[in-house]
């Protein structure tokens, strides 16, 4: 028998290592931003394990928005980073050292 | 046991539908080298066994037996996986494909979803191989397939959202009983701009001429899959063929009444049969021969645009009218 | 029963490892494949909660489309990798500590709080004829309308500022087709003909 | 004649919905348009109207007490209610009227010289920037506590792209800084409104009110209210967590920079008050988490440091956003007093403060419309060639500094106030020392500007148009208006503070 908490540890440990992720690329750009596309994963684990368990809809119904929110979040992080990398052949920031001045 | 028995049936299913499948791809390129040689007042094969019917066993028997060559500097796992990737979808959607009433692996609630969702995979083949190759032109190919792909993706799902708001369900096996009652009750005559849109977008999705710019022969060699011999080609072949052949059946599905006769209501021509089916789906494979015989290679900017400003105006707008058309049960199809 | 334990504990094992491989992978298309692993895994998971729309969509917009895009943008951006890894054994331990901070807390609350009781909730088990499509589209069309509205604006914003922000000119120099204006060309336009009187043969 | 009437009351009636309607109506149209002129002419047009309503939404609550408005006529736990109490009301003033200054000056600063936004992308820009308004308009109108998510994330991705739209490639990183610290901070936003979800099994803001005293004691209470601590604070640019926003700020296009600066974070501002006071309730907030003994530290270490920090900028710009986060930490420190003479400074000094960085950095943006460049050492010289544009920014500055008869003073004698009530005067005598700080720091753009030669080899800008001026100045003089007649601004502020402070009212 799956319980509620298999499925709310999952997504916790999802959560952690999403946020350890952050730490530790704080370099590479784009695996950041996967990093938090995976956090809003472990996100919605909780609210489907939560909906699934308590027989609620409205848990499914969020999960529907903010995975409209996280691909709108996606698509212009990497628009950002389109431009940004046009003309340049790094997405290493700390190659980006013009932020002085 | 009961397990073990439903394991054994479904498993014979899964055969029944996949061997007739593999049967028809390996005929389908030689109709296809038939039917364009002649367009091309050729012959076309004809050599091995009578009239040339045993050239597609030569030529599997050939790539089969040939070495597979992975390049120096390629990624060898993915290298492998590309192709798997490739013929893995197109082999999966036709779980939800009905073959006749009841006729169906996967009575799926979501069928139309969860085809949608199979036929956007297929890019990932393309793409992994274009990567992995560690090839310039298969690079190339992989990124035109890319953004090729993604776009028309939007169209073809469009299309798909009018079939859904006629029929009022996501389930094939719906979708083709709310066609019932003849030619005209269809859904091309109702959907027929999206009927049109989806059926080009499905040439496109499945890099066939004229949108072929992933493999694009005379310009980056053979696009996406140029590392590529032996069987992992040959993989490579079977999907896009398999794809074609899939294509086929779910405009035969959406939009021709699948397995419903054209006759209606007249005693014999008019009982409903997999031989409907089959026959829609070579009018569609037909056209896919017909298309690479006759027009000449998009341009990479041109496909870009008539997928864009195009075909995504034309199946918004078409929405559009549909919606009215349901509020106001317009005609034989919404009554 | 054990079968579906079963199957939680591939697909869960299979997500934590292609997670842990997105943040630690050297390579950023390798990460974006991980990445794709690991949807396909929620996906599964989603499935065993009988939550089959939202899987599938996962699959569509994520897997399908934004996982592409990813990749596409990845691939084209033809990264230099060894500086990427440089501070990378710098701050693991920074990550991998608030990592475990945050895991022990959420498992506090999770597990103590008598809410989350596992004894109290059961997986419900739906009726045959449920359909989680036609439930979750039920209630999106009717009490969730307007949040529905808000979120399409959402998508709204993605599209005009991912235009805004990436559209340029092509320089002066790029030449267009006009498909319209090569369709409605007339004999005309192209073919001269010119009348000239023979040349008198001498 | 009774027609007219009428329909002028149903407009009335739906005056909540259209305040977000219309904005957002207003985008794709504007994004559609292709012509800067035209686009920026109807973005200016709605950003007024939407003005006016705010004007009249606050007339109509002074006047009649907290409005309610059901969507689409279902009943407050269906539809998405709107209420709009005292606080709203001057929000929805602040965010429409600093919008509506900040484009009207953005046509002519679109051609500004650093920042120039290609030709093509005016339209563009324009449907971006009400987009955003509309979200944080949104944030500001609505009663649902998911639908705040989401309006927050609509304002969150306008704004990084507004950020990033300028030409300067500097921005980018920044915006994506801010992209990256925004989604973690929006992500831990809504794992608590997912638990308070959990817990109640509502979300619309009266009803979780009402529930919530019933379940705060449990861990997952505890838990939402800290996820959500964090979220805002990474969104408010609380002290430890400000990183992304000087950067984010200083390298904006000015427009956007001034549009933020004195709305999007005093939005933040708004959410907190509501999330801590409205839905959790002062004696959970502030009795059983006792968040007045996180916040003060942190307000106070944010604004000794970033004043200290703003000193030593050589850009202006840079300057001023770090001096933001430090007059973040006055509004904070007000919050942490929990007192309704604490609670109105915090208000008013959200009002003010929009008031005087709007000021400043309208100012700042007709400097680099004209010399393009907003670093200290340009700027030698400017008081005797642009007089106008120095003449605002040295009034925004004052007020800025707190000196009596601007709108600044009067925030900070409340704030003071506050202080002293609660018997804090160590506390006091640092606000009063930050202040010098903040002296410091306008006096080197002002000596600059005013004492110190032209540099030489170059030709001396001129004025900047009548059409930068007239907003810049708008904004300035309303620094000297608000501080000399407070019965507007402080009255407000003290009908929205005995708000969320039911019981206390003194």
């Amino acid at each position: 028998m799956i319980t509620l908490t298999d499925y709310l540890l999952l997504g916790a440990i999802l959560f952690c290592l999403s946020v350890a992720g952050i730490f530790i690329n704080r370099k590479n750009v784009i695996i950041l931003l996967m990093s938090i596309e995976l956090m809003l994963l472990a996100v919605n684990f909780n609210f489907i394990a939560f909906s699934a368990f308590m027989n609620d809809t409205a848990g499914q119904i969020f999960v529907f928005f903010i995975l409209t929110v996280a691909a709108a979040e996606s698509a212009i992080g990497l628009a950002i980073l389109v431009v940004l990398f046009r003309n340049r052949q790094t997405i290493n920031v700390t190659d980006l050292d013009t932020m002085r001045g | 046991m009961e397990t073990i028995l439903t394991l054994t049936l479904i498993l014979a299913k899964i055969v029944a539908i996949v061997a007739p499948l593999m049967l028809a791809v390996a005929y389908l390129t030689y109709a296809e080298r038939k039917i364009i040689g002649y367009m091309q007042v050729r012959i076309g094969p004809n050599r091995v066994g009578p009239k040339g019917w045993l050239q597609p066993i030569a030529d599997a028997v050939k790539l089969m037996v040939k070495e597979i060559i992975i390049p120096s500097g390629a990624n060898r796992f993915l290298f492998i996986l590309a192709p798997i990737l490739s013929i893995g979808p197109a082999l999966a959607a036709w779980a939800v494909i009905p073959f006749g009433k009841g006729m169906v692996l996967a009575n799926l609630d979501a069928g139309l979803l969860y085809l949608l969702a199979l036929t956007s995979l297929g890019v990932y083949g393309v793409i992994i191989s274009g990567w992995a190759s560690n090839s310039k032109y298969a690079f190339l190919g992989a990124m035109r397939s890319a953004a090729q792909i993604v776009s028309y993706e939007i169209a073809m799902g469009f299309a798909l959202v009018g079939v859904l708001m006629a029929a009022g369900s996501l389930n094939l096996q719906d979708i083709v009983l709310k066609q019932q009652g003849g030619l005209l009750h269809w859904f091309w005559l109702p959907l027929l701009p999206l009927f049109v849109v989806y059926f080009i977008a499905g040439v496109a999705e499945t890099n066939r001429a004229p949108f072929d710019v992933a493999e694009g022969e005379s310009e980056i060699v053979a696009g996406f899959h140029v590392e590529y011999s032996g069987m992992t080609f040959a993989v490579f072949f079977l999907a896009e063929y398999a794809n074609m052949v899939l294509i086929s059946a779910l405009a035969s599905t959406l939009f021709l009444g699948g397995w419903l006769s054209p006759f209606e209501g007249i005693p014999v021509l008019g009982e409903p049969g997999l031989i409907w089916f089959v026959l829609k789906m070579a009018i569609f494979l037909f056209l896919f021969l017909w298309f690479r015989a006759t027009f000449p290679r998009y341009r990479y900017d041109q496909i870009m645009r008539l997928g864009w400003k195009v075909f995504i105006p034309v199946t918004l707008v078409w929405i559009g009218v549909l919606g009215l058309a349901i509020l106001f049960r317009v005609g034989p199809w919404f009554a | 029963m054990g079968f579906e334990k079963f199957l939680f504990y591939v697909f869960a094992i299979v997500l934590i490892f292609a997670a842990v491989r997105v943040i630690t992978v050297r390579n950023s298309v390798h990460a974006a494949l991980f990445l794709v692993l690991a949807f396909f895994n929620s996906a599964a998971l989603w499935m065993l909660l009988q939550a089959e729309f939202l899987a599938i969509t996962l699959v569509l917009v994520y897997v399908g489309a934004v996982m592409v895009l990813f990749l596409f943008v990845v691939m084209m951006l033809d990264i230099n990798l060894a500086p990427l890894r440089e501070g990378f054994i710098k701050y693991l331990p920074v990550g991998a500590a608030v990592g475990l901070i945050i895991v022990v807390e959420m498992g506090l609350v999770e597990v103590h709080s008598r809410l989350f009781a596992a004894e109290q909730y059961h997986l419900i088990q739906q009726p045959a004829g449920y359909s989680n499509t036609k439930v979750l589209g039920e209630a999106l069309y009717t009490v969730y309308v307007y949040p529905f509205e808000i979120a399409a604006v959402i998508l709204l914003v993605a599209i005009i500022a991912a235009i805004a922000l990436t559209m340029r000119k092509r320089p002066e120099t790029t030449k267009y087709q006009d498909p319209a204006q090569q369709v409605l060309v007339k004999r005309g336009d192209r073919i001269r003909l010119v009348k000239m009187p023979a040349e008198k043969k001498l | 004649m009774l027609r007219p009437l009428s329909l002028w009351l149903a407009l009335i009636s739906h005056l909540p919905a259209l305040q977000v309607v219309l904005p957002l109506a207003a985008a794709p149209v504007c994004a559609l348009w292709r012509r800067g002129a035209g686009a920026w002419a109807l973005a200016t047009t709605v950003c007024w109207l939407a003005f006016g309503i705010a004007v009249l939404l606050l007339r109509q609550v002074q006047a009649i007490g907290t409005l309610s408005y059901a969507m689409g006529g279902w009943a407050a736990p269906w539809g998405i209610e709107y209420r709009i109490d005292a606080l709203n009301a001057f929000m929805l003033l602040l965010v429409t009227g600093i919008g509506a200054v900040v484009i009207t000056f953005a046509r002519q600063a679109a051609v500004e010289r650093r920042v120039r936004l290609p030709v093509e992308k005016h339209a563009w820009f324009y449907a971006t920037y009400l987009l955003c308004l509309t979200g944080l308009l949104g944030i500001t109108i609505t009663g649902d506590a998911f639908n705040l998510f989401v309006f927050l994330e609509i304002s969150s991705l306008s704004s990084y792209a507004l950020i990033s739209v300028g030409r300067d490639r500097r921005a980018l990183t920044a915006a994506y800084q801010y992209l990256i610290m925004g989604t973690i901070g929006a992500t831990f936003i809504l794992i608590g409104i997912g638990y308070l979800y959990v817990l109640t099994g509502t979300l619309n803001m009266e009803d979780l009110a009402r529930r919530l005293p019933a379940v705060t004691p449990t861990r997952t209470a505890h838990a939402a209210f800290a996820f959500l601590t964090v979220g805002i604070g990474l969104k408010l640019a609380l002290f430890p967590l400000h990183l992304w926003l000087p950067n984010a700020y200083a390298y904006g296009p000015s427009v956007v920079t001034a549009f933020f600066a004195a709305t999007a974070t005093k939005v933040s501002v708004y959410v907190l008050l509501r999330i801590f006071f409205t839905l959790f309730g002062a004696a959970f907030s502030f009795g059983t988490m006792q968040l007045d003994w996180v916040l003060l530290p942190l307000a106070l270490a944010g604004i000794v440091s970033a004043s200290l920090v703003a000193i030593f900028q050589n850009n202006v710009k840079r300057m001023l956003a770090y001096s933001s986060v430090a007059q973040i930490g006055y509004m904070l420190l007000g919050i942490s007093l929990v007192s309704v003479t604490g609670l109105t400074a915090a208000i008013v000094h959200l009002f003010n403060h929009a008031l005087m960085k709007g000021a400043l950095f309208l100012a700042l943006g007709c400097v680099s419309f004209r010399i393009g460049s907003a670093k200290l050492e340009d700027m030698a010289g400017l008081g005797r060639t642009m007089p106008w544009t120095m003449g605002a920014f040295t009034l925004g500055g004052l007020s800025l500094i707190g000196v009596p008869l601007t709108a600044g003073f009067i925030s900070k004698w409340y704030l003071l106030l506050g202080i002293l009530q609660r018997g804090w005067w160590p506390v006091a005598v640092l606000v009063l020392l930050t202040s010098l700080l903040a002296l410091i720091y306008i006096w080197r753009v002002v000596e600059a500007a005013y004492f110190r030669p032209l540099p030489d080899g170059r030709a001396p800008p001129q004025e900047a148009p009548l059409f930068l001026l007239v907003p810049t100045w708008t904004l300035a003089l309303a620094n000297l208006y608000f501080g000399i007649d407070t019965s507007f601004s402080v009255g407000v502020a003290r009908q929205a503070a005995e708000l969320l402070l039911p019981g206390t009212a003194s």
